[in-house]
């Protein structure tokens, strides 16, 4: 039977299709509704974001690692930023605003959500596209502006957002504490428009998830990708909102005189924190659930093996999901909350390490008795599973209140989101970018370069955050411009020394990747259809896979992780491929 | 590699820092309006010269506590005192003199080209009271090896918040619009203060420590000059300058103040 | 680079301390195993030509174990945490003789008020030092924390203590340095550009050498 | 056997065909329901802080009457009501193929949205003549937050229903595909709850 998907009009059986696609350049790469284009346009736009990230996060190093001294060519930065090289307190916490506000909002968010929500789950469910291809679209070109506002705030007078990316009031709505004003307002607008984005794409994600799965693409058949980026987008839905109406009081307060969050006429700066938070721990699991589904994903596919415990992966994502709306108050230890509230979120915060621990235990037990390849991508996930144990395990000392009373504010904590978001979400980002460049791109990236690149990132990474516990267990605060104005600092500053200069070379490694994936976009080998061997229904297709994905609509047959089923002699068994009768299509779980 | 990073950082940063210079640019020139707009006239030879005196015993000043910042604690022997009145042989400085009334309407005159300058050191302002023409510029500079920040919170022109954390640092900023009042301090050290008057033309003076001062390049005419002091208050008086004459013009202020 | 904590000076110090190294142990083990496991699986378990992995999909009872194991400790954590953090930070919990102070934060000093010789704020001996806590060994402190701006976090590394300030909200933190000596005080919540200089210098000292202190700083206040 | 949007012969009013069932509704109308979810989440956000912040201080707040009027946002209250009748005639009569009451009473609803929206307006300028402004205290703060971003729904809501009226007197809608007419009608009526909310706890209470 012959079937017409999209805008394929010819069919021709027997691999190779014929196109007859219509569309303009314009539609095609730019306004384009298709979910795959729309992902690599979140790539490339969340990739300079990164970057630009990165850029800042060197400058904040160099004024920790050498404070006060001439940054080497800083002379070219105008003397509100760095007279003469030497960056100013104001200047540092914008950087400090700006680091977080780009790699948490424009880097890492889109990099999981706007780009592999958008590429995968389409392909991985087996749907032609998302279920709104033209709101995903508007998704995307909403987020373009905001990124511009966003970076519109380094160019205005007074400078850029300096309160932090939490952006604690009353500090971020009054100028005169601040000496930033129309930065802040930019911040503002910048990020409710952000907001708009996401909720348009996650409502979009979960619809696709719920009415388009393939026949045969049970709940329990799909990748934990999928869901993950299923109970991420759900999270997206009911947390973004929760942030927009946060920030839109805080624009208010700034720019229309209303007092929610000022304290002269009764308004509360903890409610800030609250709204904040609460919106900002769901955020915390937006930014790794998706990193934790990719990267079970790519380790099932290493290992050779079927993940370990697929149900209670999903029950953990699940329940990661939920308890995540009940421990926002760990934000809030030290805010002057009432301690018995303090106690409670105690509770709640050591109870999520529960799903997290499984999760992890599950990754082993994935490569138990497997037959792991060392390719690039699971280079990557390993790397990630040792990075995210670490960024859980320092967790429970923040969440034991006594002990966070010390280590509140201080670098441990940075090192620790910095375990989570760069040695979890990053490294499950690189995996995931290395695993699907080929489908995406229809090249490999070269596997040698990215070899380079995932040791020396790895071995500079750890050199940058791990002895960042150890300026935390000293008293290190965060966010101060120059540590060494504390006499109990001083000793430590080597430390901090070592850390920049690991930090530049971290930095410099990443070009390496830069360069290999801009490289192998032109020159890198052609693709097949299934370089890693996968089961998910996107390596069925070609690389890149044509406007409309599927060229008959996949039937699917079983769990996505039936790697070295004793039913066929290959070690991988594709969702979509029908075996005789004789063969169960379903293995049994657990 | 280090070098090759870091100069990527920069040129993107330097990016976003042309553009704020040059918004400063553009207020500075919007500064200097008023005084481009009809042909200036240029200076002449007039002038008013006088003392401000201080009639009584002047009130203490208070003592600062500068035992936390031991840098500025030691450019003083003593106790460090802050200059709130300050009297030597019964002549009072830190007085703004300027004219009130009496110049032509309409009539606009050039912008200086000198800086006013002030100068933090030993954590206190040099001078603690200055006067400033809209669009001159003003000279902040940082004579302590320790942060400073300068917060001036105007109503009519743009407050600013900017900070100076190494020694010998300068930075220029300039107000606009003529302004009465203009408070000036340092969130570092709470207790610096400084005012500056903004004004829409070039005939103003402050007391020195002997109380003298010269309000320079005044036309023939009557005019009311005020003499303001931060805490003492204000007092007017008027005098007639000769064509490329000088008149004189002496204040005294009383303990009690205004 | 040590994981040890600082030499500390107050009564809070046993108690954190004491709770820091026993997560430090568990936390310690569970990272060193997991990561053995992990490169141990790695070589054990490496690709090699005709060879495929175990078709295996999970193991309830594992799941179970390791489930429970995680739950359970972390509850142990939970629960050795509640109590000291009642203890520490309990609205109730300021000891009845404690000396009253308040510190008003401002960008970016530190204000701090003393009773004077009556020992009671609010009456007429009482003095306002800049960024200078004097306290006395071995004498609890109860300092009522207020904000004049924005939120400022009063952070004295050595005590283990860490108390936000907010404007519009009086916050009460106590403590009792157990140590005569000279420590810091941080601002540990950006709190505007002069954030990393908001720091005050906190001398413990001996009861007599306090006395002579505030009897000088009194004078010195009433003149 | 083609995915959602194709134009076939599928019944549009049913899940994409040959999928996996999913939610048992087409994707439009799940998309809005789930959309609303994004919602709630919003307006929780603002009335939880009129909460809190009423809670702490409760002096805060005039007596009901005092400032506002109440029996004008009475009526106006009363009127956005009766839009969600309308507009549940309007969805009645597409489902019975009556294309002309559809175009009547997606007008009518039109009409009185705009009147919802035109009465706020002119409140809203009562109130800051009488210098009632949105820096007046909290008081002023949560009214003009809350009331403003409900007022704001309802005229995105009154520009999608003129959008959808245009396309009924186009005749794009039928008794097989009516799914406009349902999917607006459900913002339409979570718009009019979210009033009866706010109009009960800002001015009544």
């Amino acid at each position: 039977m012959a079937t017409t998907i999209g805008h394929v009009e010819e069919v021709t059986l027997g691999g190779a299709e014929v196109h007859a696609d219509t569309r303009s350049f314009v539609r095609k790469y730019i306004f384009s509704t298709d979910h795959k284009i729309i992902g690599i346009q979140f790539l490339i736009m969340s990739l300079i974001f990164l970057l630009l990230g990165g850029v800042l996060a060197m400058v904040i190093r160099w004024q920790l690692g050498f404070p006060k001294q001439p940054m080497p060519m800083g002379g070219v930065l105008p003397e509100t930023m760095a007279p003469g090289g030497v960056v100013l307190p104001e200047f540092y916490n914008s950087l400090v605003t700006m680091h977080g506000t780009f790699m948490v909002f424009f880097a890492i968010m889109p990099l999981l959500v706007g780009v592999f929500g958008n590429y995968l789950i389409p392909l991985k469910i087996g749907a032609p596209d998302m279920a709104f291809p033209r709101i995903n679209m508007a998704s995307f070109w909403i987020a373009v502006p905001a990124g511009f506002l966003m970076l519109a705030g380094f160019f205005v007078e007074g400078g850029h957002a300096a309160a932090g990316w939490t952006s604690y009031a009353p500090l971020s709505e009054r100028a005169d504490l601040s000496g930033v004003s129309m930065g802040q307002i930019l911040w503002c607008i910048s990020l409710i428009v952000l907001g708009l984005s996401s909720i348009l794409g996650s409502f979009n994600y979960i619809t696709t998830i719920i009415n388009m799965r393939a026949p045969g693409m049970w709940w329990f058949r799909l990748p934990l990708s999928i869901w993950s980026l299923f109970v991420t987008a759900i999270l997206v839905l009911l947390a973004m909102p929760i942030l927009s109406g946060a920030i839109i009081m805080l624009l208010f307060d700034q720019t229309i005189g209303t007092h929610f969050f000022g304290p002269a006429q009764g308004g509360q700066p903890l409610l800030w924190q609250h709204l904040f938070w609460f919106f900002g721990h769901p955020e915390v699991y937006i930014l790794i659930l998706p990193a934790m589904g990719m990267a079970s994903d790519i380790i099932a596919n290493g290992a050779r093996k079927p993940i370990f415990g697929y149900t209670s992966m999903v029950l953990a994502i699940l329940g990661i999901g939920v308890l995540g709306w009940g421990v926002w108050g760990h934000h809030m230890f030290m805010s002057g909350m009432n301690p018995t509230l303090g106690t409670q979120f105690m509770i709640s915060t050591m109870l999520i390490a529960v799903p997290s621990a499984i999760k992890v235990f599950n990754w082993l037990g994935t490569m138990w008795m497997g037959n792991i390849r060392f390719h690039v991508p699971m280079l990557h996930a390993m790397a990630f599973v040792s990075m995210f144990t670490i960024g859980g395990l320092s967790g429970i000392f923040m969440a034991a209140t006594p002990v966070d009373i010390y280590i509140h504010y201080t670098y441990f904590i940075v090192a620790h989101l910095h375990y989570v978001l760069f040695g979890g979400s990053l490294f499950a980002i690189f995996a995931a970018v290395t695993f699907w460049y080929p489908k995406m791109f229809g090249r490999m990236m070269s596997p040698f370069w990215g070899r380079v690149h995932f040791f020396l990132t790895f071995i500079f990474y750890n050199l940058v955050f791990f002895p960042m516990h150890n300026l935390g267990l000293h008293g290190h605060m965060r966010r101060i411009y120059d540590p060494t104005q504390y006499d109990f600092l001083k000793p430590v500053q080597p430390i901090n020394e070592l850390i920049s200069i690991s930090a530049f070379l971290l930095f410099a490694t990443q070009l390496i990747f830069a360069v290999n994936f801009i490289v192998s976009w032109f020159k890198g080998a052609k693709a097949p259809e299934n370089p890693w061997e996968d089961n998910g229904l996107e390596w069925t297709v070609p690389s890149p896979p044509p406007h409309g994905n599927f060229v008959t609509v996949p039937q699917v047959y079983r769990a996505p992780y039936e790697y070295s089923s004793p039913f066929v002699t290959e070690d991988f068994l594709p969702q979509n491929r029908e075996l005789p009768e004789a063969a169960p299509s379903a293995a049994p779980h657990s | 590699m280090r070098q090759v990073l870091i100069g990527g950082m920069l040129l993107t940063v330097a990016a976003c820092g042309g553009g704020e210079k040059a918004g400063s640019d553009t207020a500075t020139a919007a500064g200097a309006a008023p005084a481009a707009g009809a042909a200036p006239t240029a200076m002449a030879g007039g002038s008013v010269t006088g003392h401000v005196k201080f009639d009584g015993t002047p009130p203490a000043n208070p003592t600062i506590d500068m035992s936390e910042e031991a840098a500025c604690k030691g450019k003083y022997t003593g106790p460090a005192l802050d200059p709130v009145v300050m009297v030597s042989n019964g002549m009072l400085g830190n007085v703004v003199l300027y004219v009130k009334t009496g110049l032509p309407a309409g009539q606009t005159y050039p912008v200086p080209s000198e800086p006013v300058v002030i100068d933090q050191r030993g954590c206190l302002y040099h001078p603690r009271a200055l006067a400033i023409m809209a669009g001159q510029k003003l000279e902040i500079k940082n004579s302590d090896p320790v942060l400073h920040n300068i917060k001036a919170l105007p109503k009519k022109n743009r407050p600013f918040n900017i900070s100076q954390p190494t020694e010998g640092m300068t930075t220029t900023r300039t107000f606009t619009t003529p302004e009465d009042d203009v408070p000036v301090e340092c969130n570092v050290h709470g207790w610096m203060h400084s005012n500056i008057v903004v004004l829409p033309h070039p005939f103003f003076a402050v007391s020195g420590e002997d109380g003298s001062f010269t309000i320079k390049g005044l036309p023939a005419g009557t005019y009311e000059i005020e003499a303001h002091h931060a805490k003492l208050g204000t007092k007017t008086m008027s005098v007639t300058v000769p064509a490329d004459g000088a008149a004189t013009a002496d204040f005294t202020f009383a303990a009690t103040g205004t | 680079m040590s994981w040890l904590l600082p030499h500390g000076a107050s009564t809070f110090v046993g108690e954190i301390d004491w709770l820091y190294y026993l997560i430090l142990w568990i936390t310690g083990i569970a990272f060193v195993l997991v990561q053995v496991l992990l490169v141990w699986f790695m070589i054990r378990y490496r690709a090699r030509p005709g060879r495929k992995a175990t078709y295996y999909h999970g193991n309830t009872r594992f799941e179970i174990i390791w489930t429970t194991v995680t739950a359970v400790v972390v509850v142990i954590i939970g629960v050795l945490s509640a109590g000291r953090w009642n203890r520490i930070k309990g609205r109730d919990k300021v000891p009845a003789n404690a000396t009253p102070l308040v510190v008003h934060a401002k960008q970016f000093e530190w204000l701090v008020t003393y009773p004077g010789a009556d020992g009671a704020l609010g009456s007429a001996d009482d003095f306002q030092v800049r960024s200078q806590l004097h306290l006395v060994v071995g004498q609890p402190v109860s300092v009522l924390l207020t904000s004049e701006d924005a939120i400022h976090s009063f952070f004295i590394p050595a005590f283990r203590i860490k108390q936000d300030a907010v404007p519009g909200m009086n916050i009460r933190v106590w403590f009792q340095p157990t140590e005569v000596g000279e420590y810091e005080l941080g601002c540990a919540e950006l709190c505007g550009l002069g954030h990393y200089r908001m720091r005050a210098t906190v001398t413990v000292h001996s009861r007599e050498d306090f006395d002579r202190w505030a009897r000088d700083r009194a004078a010195r206040a009433a003149n | 056997m083609a995915h959602a949007g194709a134009l076939h012969d599928e019944d549009v009013m049913l899940p994409p065909p040959g999928r996996e069932p999913g939610a048992g509704v087409y994707n439009e109308k799940l998309g809005m329901w789930v959309f609303l979810g994004s919602e709630i989440m919003f307006f929780t956000a603002l009335i939880g802080t009129y909460i809190i912040l009423r809670v702490a201080h409760p002096t805060a707040w005039k007596a009901p009457g005092e400032v506002l009027a109440v029996p004008i946002t009475a009526i106006n209250t009363f009127l956005l009501i009766c839009s969600s009748v309308t507009m549940v005639k309007a969805f009645a009569a597409v489902q019975d193929g009556n294309l002309s009451g559809l175009r009547k009473w997606l007008i009518a609803t039109v009409l009185i949205g705009s009147t919802f929206v035109g009465v706020q307006v002119y409140e809203y300028r009562h109130l800051i003549e009488k210098g009632f402004v949105p820096s007046e205290g909290l008081y002023g703060s949560t009214f003009y937050t809350m009331t403003g971003f409900h007022g704001f729904h309802v005229t995105i809501g009154v520009i999608c229903l003129i959008f959808v009226t245009w396309r009924a007197f186009q005749g794009r809608y039928s008794a097989k595909d009516y799914r406009g007419v349902e999917v607006i009608g459900l913002y339409w009526h979570f718009v009019d709850l979210v009033w009866i909310i706010l109009f009960t706890i800002v001015y009544l209470i």
